[in-house]
């Protein structure tokens, strides 16, 4: 059941340029939050931007054993990621969740593989977490432009994740998209090794993992990045075609039916 | 104590705030957030007799003070609604508004015929005035004669109060308010999106798969204001009044300038919590300005000259 | 070198950005503030033949995104503005458009021939939609008959480019287009406000004077983008596009519909320096789209399915 | 010739829960103002609110002998007060002008009275100042819905301004409105003493002055507050009805025309 909080900003931080992590006092959304589930923010109570935007919860928040917020990852693209990169200590950021379809988690001895695109790595946080909690062993392969865009490095790393780098530039891990540590993964790995792929990025990027997942067959879960102006069910927007039962098919809603669906579940050229 | 209460044809509902359909899902999808049951009405998301895909995504776009829409009426079509969403909707004791729409006049009056015979359906409203889908709908809704057509074969076949909504795409709403009065409807609800269009300039494409679609959301109130009082003062029935409803003022704006009851669309995609505040506004409206009755301030807009 | 010119009939205007009707009162008001002369033009304030005082205040209320006026042409006539304010526009080597409106069809032609034998007049707008005055115009503007009557009376007796200007309160406005440019209009420009209301609810009395006025600024841009698409692909003549533009993108977004030529109105009071950046946002639109004439951009919306 | 300045905040005071006086780094608009005029005040670069909204120049700022920026003295009435009682220091604000026709300045043996009504007392700090710089005898009556809401009266006393007060409540100065101090001075003021009447504040209260003056066969010159779209003469939204030679009257764009205008001139029930 998700609830709406006015919440407070409790911290800012600018990682880059694009990037910032925005520390929300919001302990409720947090505690009832899973992996891959997503809040809809609104800043201000104006009327421009109208519409909420969707964000994963990146990193549940914990003092003195309780907790007390989540924050999350934004890149900057437009007018609300613009004012979330803005927002100082003290504002008010109204945050509705969570909402969503989690990711399934899965069991040793079956390991983790996550794959994020940029801001795709939001989701993979908490994850991370849950997975560790219940003893499975996590690699994170993490693409993005340049070692300048890669984040949150150090924490994965302190955690015991598998870190696998690729930039566009070549200044980290392999030169090319985060596919390629992928493919040389799935091609190194013992077919009796029980591998469950997470993905979250650009939709080629899923798109090409959870092909690439299919063709080694792997299952994948692949959390997708629509256009939501409700993040409820309510307004049909944010639809993804996922094949149905008979051989065609059928538009989903990602907030509902999602944002985390399986691969092949999904119709990627309509 | 304040009466919410008000009357539309031969329904009662209990207050005059209604959710508005393809804003609200088929209502269940609320049932977490709000209790259904406190609101005047659910308008259910538009139904054709069958199933339907709907557009191709981007649907939506954000646009100055609104939004634009081309969702192409996605829907699980009037036989699966009433398996599969309407018992949950009365369990929840919703009071159920089924929008309709069809391609042809026939098939609004199966619709019509088939929803009449369900028990739970409160209202039906006639979606003649969608701007996104080519087929039926808005050419009804365009045409004087079309949208007599539809309502008098619809009122033929049913006793549950029949409800056109209008397109605000038209020279004089009033005179289709008018139209549907003579063909038998017991309100008129407006007004739907305004057809509309953005373009990513960088792209030089539409915002939009299907290229245009409907403007909501708090830019179109002032027009949406000036039609419903227009049609206010050209029809008898009531009249139920929509478009960029944020607060219970903009509510209470609508029932000033002639409308019975409101619906609430885009607003609720903002603010899914708004309908206790929306309710609690007006009632407190109501006793600040000494009001027993919400039907009471229907229509009361002073147009004296002033001094 | 980034060419801005475009063509309106026989009219060649150094860019495609104009000052719209109505927002930059004579244009001489703004001589302090802009450079007339880098103007595509400067569409001066509705004039009558004789004086008119306009509607009582309040005359404005400003609405999401938006606002409402309801002026009612205020104004000095033809005959002073062609004696005090023309000759100060011929110095400051604006273009003029005069925007025109009358009681009658004989008001019109008598108007066109006034400003016909006046030196230093650009084009004639025909003012056929102003929603705020009930007398005339918009009778016109609302009826094809109408406008075709209008435009081709006026027609006859200038040579003058005549440009009628559209009301968005129609049902389908590229017919409109349509009779314009069957009468013989050198373009159309559009859109004109959209009627609408707004409503003090405490008072419960009209926020306007004149009841209904008319809804321009951003809010309207999607409607008015449509609108202009629409009037693209219904004629051959130029079409002349605003609503709601507030920056370089927006008035991209109308050519890419297919306007020629755009005009700003209400922005222009946000930031009467605007001007400048809207060239300069064009320039450096065309610069990086490696397009050196801003007309071949108009009507390039690429419209085929996407992948 | 106005410019537009994307003013710095400065410094913003709160004189009560609606009053608030913010100033605004706006040297060129301060230096070329003159006492009457005003400025048109944005926050922001969005679109709710749109339009500017008219404010007095209250104070000129200077340090070290250098004009440094301008005050405003607002009173909270919707959204764009609002923003104003809320800006902090570094907040910026769009300021328009300076626009208008200012009042008319006196030279002595001629006295100057200013009427002020609420946040009507905006222009009477700069036309004081204009006044006592060329020698002039100035009186400020004032009035407010209670001593609450008189604000700076230390300020005029210490220019040795006579202030004569007057709330709704009777807390500070004459029980009712400041009409009843200006009565009672016009009944005691010899004919032949030179008095120039200035009034700024709700449209009734310039009424009563205006007739008042005139029953007393005094000069005013008040300064009215309409709504204005531009402020520069382009929208016609702000017209007064003013008398005109042949007897009958004619709307003035108060943005252009005004806002100070001879009470006598304006037709205050057409
Ligand atoms: C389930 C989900 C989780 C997400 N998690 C994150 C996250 O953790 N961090 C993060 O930075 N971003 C995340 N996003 C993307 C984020 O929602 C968009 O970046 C944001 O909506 C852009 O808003 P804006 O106002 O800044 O941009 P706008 O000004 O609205 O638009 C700028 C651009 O962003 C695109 N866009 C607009 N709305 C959306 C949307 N709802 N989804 C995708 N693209 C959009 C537009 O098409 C446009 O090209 C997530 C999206 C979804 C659906
Ligand atoms: C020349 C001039 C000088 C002014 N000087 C000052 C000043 O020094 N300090 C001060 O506090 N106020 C001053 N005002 C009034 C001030 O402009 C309004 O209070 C302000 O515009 C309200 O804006 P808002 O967004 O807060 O209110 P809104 O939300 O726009 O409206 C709230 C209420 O204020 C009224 N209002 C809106 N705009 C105006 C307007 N332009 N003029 C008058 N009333 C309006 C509306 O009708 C409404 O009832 C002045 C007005 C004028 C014309
Ligand atoms: C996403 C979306 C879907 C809609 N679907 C329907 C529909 O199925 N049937 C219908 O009659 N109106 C539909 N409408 C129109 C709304 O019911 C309403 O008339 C319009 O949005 C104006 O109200 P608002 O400004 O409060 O949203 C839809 C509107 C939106 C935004
Ligand atoms: C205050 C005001 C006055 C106007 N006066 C006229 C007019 O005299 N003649 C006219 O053709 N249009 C007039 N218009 C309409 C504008 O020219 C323009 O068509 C409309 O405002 C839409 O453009 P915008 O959104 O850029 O303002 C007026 C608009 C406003 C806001
Ligand atoms: S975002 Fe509204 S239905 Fe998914
Ligand atoms: S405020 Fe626009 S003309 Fe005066």
């Amino acid at each position: 059941m998700p609830v709406d909080v006015e919440a407070r900003v409790i911290a800012n931080t600018r990682l880059s340029q694009d990037y910032n992590v925005i520390a929300l006092a919001a302990p409720d959304i947090a505690s009832a939050s899973a992996p891959g589930q997503f809040v809809m923010v609104k800043l201000g109570r104006g009327l421009v931007p109208l519409l909420r935007r969707p964000f994963s919860v990146f990193e549940v928040l914990r003092a003195d054993g309780r907790i007390t917020g989540l924050t999350l990852l934004s890149k900057r693209v437009g007018v609300t990621t613009d004012m979330l990169f803005e927002a100082v200590e003290g504002d008010v950021v109204s945050c509705l969740g969570p909402l969503g379809r989690p990711f399934q988690l899965i069991d040793p001895p079956a390991e983790a593989w996550m794959v994020a695109g940029g801001v795709g790595l939001a989701p993979f946080a908490t994850l991370t977490e849950a997975l560790l909690d219940r003893g499975v062993a996590v690699t994170l392969m993490y693409g993005a432009r340049s070692d300048r865009e890669l984040f949150y490095l150090d924490w994965f790393e302190a955690r015991g994740v598998r870190v696998m780098l690729a930039t566009e530039d070549g200044t980290a891990g392999d030169r090319g998209r985060v596919i390629l540590p992928l493919e040389r993964e799935l091609r190194a790995t013992a077919a009796e090794r029980d591998i469950m792929i997470y993905a979250c990025g650009p939709e080629p990027m899923l798109e090409a993992v959870a092909n690439m997942a299919a063709q080694y067959n792997r299952p994948s879960q692949v959390s997708v990045e629509r256009v939501m102006g409700c993040g409820l069910g309510g307004c049909y927007s944010c639809v993804i075609p996922v094949r149905d039962d008979r051989g065609g098919q059928r538009y989903v809603r990602s907030c509902i039916g999602g944002p985390v669906f399986a691969g092949a579940d999904i119709v990627w050229n309509p | 104590m304040t009466d919410l209460s008000v009357q539309i044809g031969s329904l009662t509902l209990a207050n005059p705030v209604i959710a508005a359909s393809g804003c609200f899902g088929y209502g269940i999808e609320y049932a977490d957030v709000v209790d259904l049951s406190l609101l005047g009405g659910v308008a259910v998301k538009g139904l054709f007799l069958a199933e339907r895909q709907g557009h191709a995504p981007e649907r939506i776009v954000e646009t100055p003070a609104g939004m634009l829409n081309a969702i192409g009426l996605q829907g699980v079509g009037v036989h699966r609604f009433i398996k599969e969403q309407l018992p949950e909707l009365r369990r929840r004791r919703a009071v159920v508004i089924v929008n309709i729409c069809g391609s042809t006049l026939d098939e609004y009056v199966e619709l019509a015929r088939i929803l009449s015979d369900t028990e739970g359906v409160a209202a039906l409203e006639l979606n003649i005035s969608c701007p996104n889908i080519k087929e039926g709908g808005i050419t009804f809704g365009c045409s004087l004669a079309g949208t007599f057509d539809v309502v008098s074969a619809v009122r033929k076949v049913t006793r549950l109060p029949v409800i056109p909504k209008l397109t605000p795409n038209v020279t004089d709403v009033a005179s289709f308010a008018r139209a549907s009065e003579d063909a038998g409807a017991d309100a008129v609800s407006l007004v739907n999106t305004f057809l509309a269009m953005a373009i990513d300039v960088e792209t030089r494409r539409p915002s939009l798969s299907n290229i245009v679609g409907g403007l909501s959301g708090p830019a179109i109130r002032p027009i949406a204001v000036r039609m419903v009082y227009e049609c206010r003062n050209a029809v008898k029935i009531p009249v139920i009044g929509m478009g960029g409803i944020a607060s219970a003022r903009d509510a209470l704006e609508f029932m000033i300038a002639g409308a019975t009851a409101v619906q609430v669309g885009t607003a609720n995609f903002v603010d899914p919590f708004i309908w206790t505040k929306l309710l609690e506004g007006i009632r407190a409206y109501l006793t600040r300005h000494q009001m027993p009755r919400v039907s009471d301030l229907t229509g009361t807009l002073d147009t004296s000259t002033r001094d």
